[in-house]
């Protein structure tokens, strides 16, 4: 599974994108949450306030009830702040 | 029909329009254009950088294009967002949206600005003058609030 | 502040917002545009002249100007109305307003549109492309509905 | 006392602007337009739809009723369709 991360929650987790194999626990965008904050203070403090953590799957807004079925790629990033 | 464009360099407003207007024919009333520029910040603001989710920004910006379009009876569209570093003064996004009649082209206008500044994957952060770190910009909540009204 | 124009000749809209940018400062935020287009009406229209009440059309846009000052926090604006011989495809008016804040600056554009549709006096008659005399453009009740939501 | 009149109002009156002495019961603008359609077939036919006509005294929108006073200049026109 592609990860990647935009704007503070790249600088954060210290990587623009890394790979993972999720394991069969992570079924949803919020396992996978709970899931990286355990591999280090990084995701921790990406993470610190994951209810305002924006997700794409396969670069389309999902919520973070969202199944991950057979993504491919999965981003996380604040709030959008363009236009 | 909705032309959407992410690029690095800056934009020519005219040359949009005449395109549009070539590309649209002679039936169109009402061309409405929005220009969002870089601020000074009252001289606090050296630059923006301006961060993106490849791919995902187009696909984003085609979405809302379509939706737009099937509100609004639209002759033609054109969405250009810039990314990279952008200094005060100069244009960040710009949208124009022809239509044979004005409500409809200020409508979808602000209807497409409305939705970029929520769903579309760019990120700024600031360039401080003074040369100190400067902040990623925070989201407004009057941004989701203005996207409430098309919502209901 | 603002800048009202009457003339006979075309405009140019990158040159308009360029000069209001260059007047206006760095923290301008948002700059909308309309612009009206002379539409070929499918073919039927060979071009529209424009008559004016010169002297009143100049203050009667200065008086809408104003309001709309009064109304939004405005950072620049221009209204340019030509009159004359118009041919399809060609602006006939361009109304630019710059603010620091989107939402005023879409408000102010409609809002000026509307007034000038009903308060500015100009008028149009047509010149069909069959050569046949051409009638003079009638106003529409939508504009007078339009103008309503300004005025509760 | 000067009338200046556009578009249709015009052709149909036959000429863009006149010079006229206005009597003493003409007071209001209502008056004047009646007045008008007393001096031929012209002005009748220009003013036979007189509520749709619109005034300017001085350069300045107006209603019917309003009262000439010292206007140095009163249009009559259309509806306006310009922008």
């Amino acid at each position: 599974m592609k990860l990647v991360y935009f704007a503070w929650v790249r600088e954060r987790i210290g990587v623009p994108e890394e790979e993972r194999d999720l394991p069969d626990s992570v079924h949803m965008v919020a396992d996978l949450i709970e899931w990286l904050i355990g591999h280090g203070e990084n995701y921790a403090y990406a993470f610190e306030n994951a209810q305002a953590i924006r997700v794409a799957i396969d670069r389309q807004h999902v919520p973070h009830d969202a199944p991950i079925g057979n993504a491919k790629e999965i981003a996380f990033f604040p709030p959008m702040t363009g236009g | 029909m909705a032309r959407v464009i992410v690029q690095r360099d800056g934009f020519d407003i005219a040359a949009e329009i005449a395109r549009m207007a070539a590309e649209s024919g002679s039936d169109v009333g009402a061309i409405v254009t929005f220009t969002g520029l870089c601020r000074a910040e009252k001289g606090a603001l050296a630059a923006l950088e301006l961060e993106h989710y490849p791919g995902m920004a187009e696909a984003e910006m085609e979405r809302i294009a379509h939706e737009a379009e099937g509100r609004w009876p639209i002759d033609a569209l054109t969405i250009v967002h810039r990314y990279g570093k952008i200094v005060p003064g100069e244009g960040i996004v710009l949208v124009l949206v022809a239509s044979a009649h004005r409500a409809a082209a200020f409508e979808a206008a602000e209807f497409l600005m409305d939705y970029l500044k929520t769903h579309a994957p760019f990120w700024k952060k600031e360039h401080r003058a003074d040369g100190q770190d400067g902040a990623w910009v925070e989201a407004h909540a009057r941004d989701d609030v203005a996207l409430g009204r098309w919502q209901s």
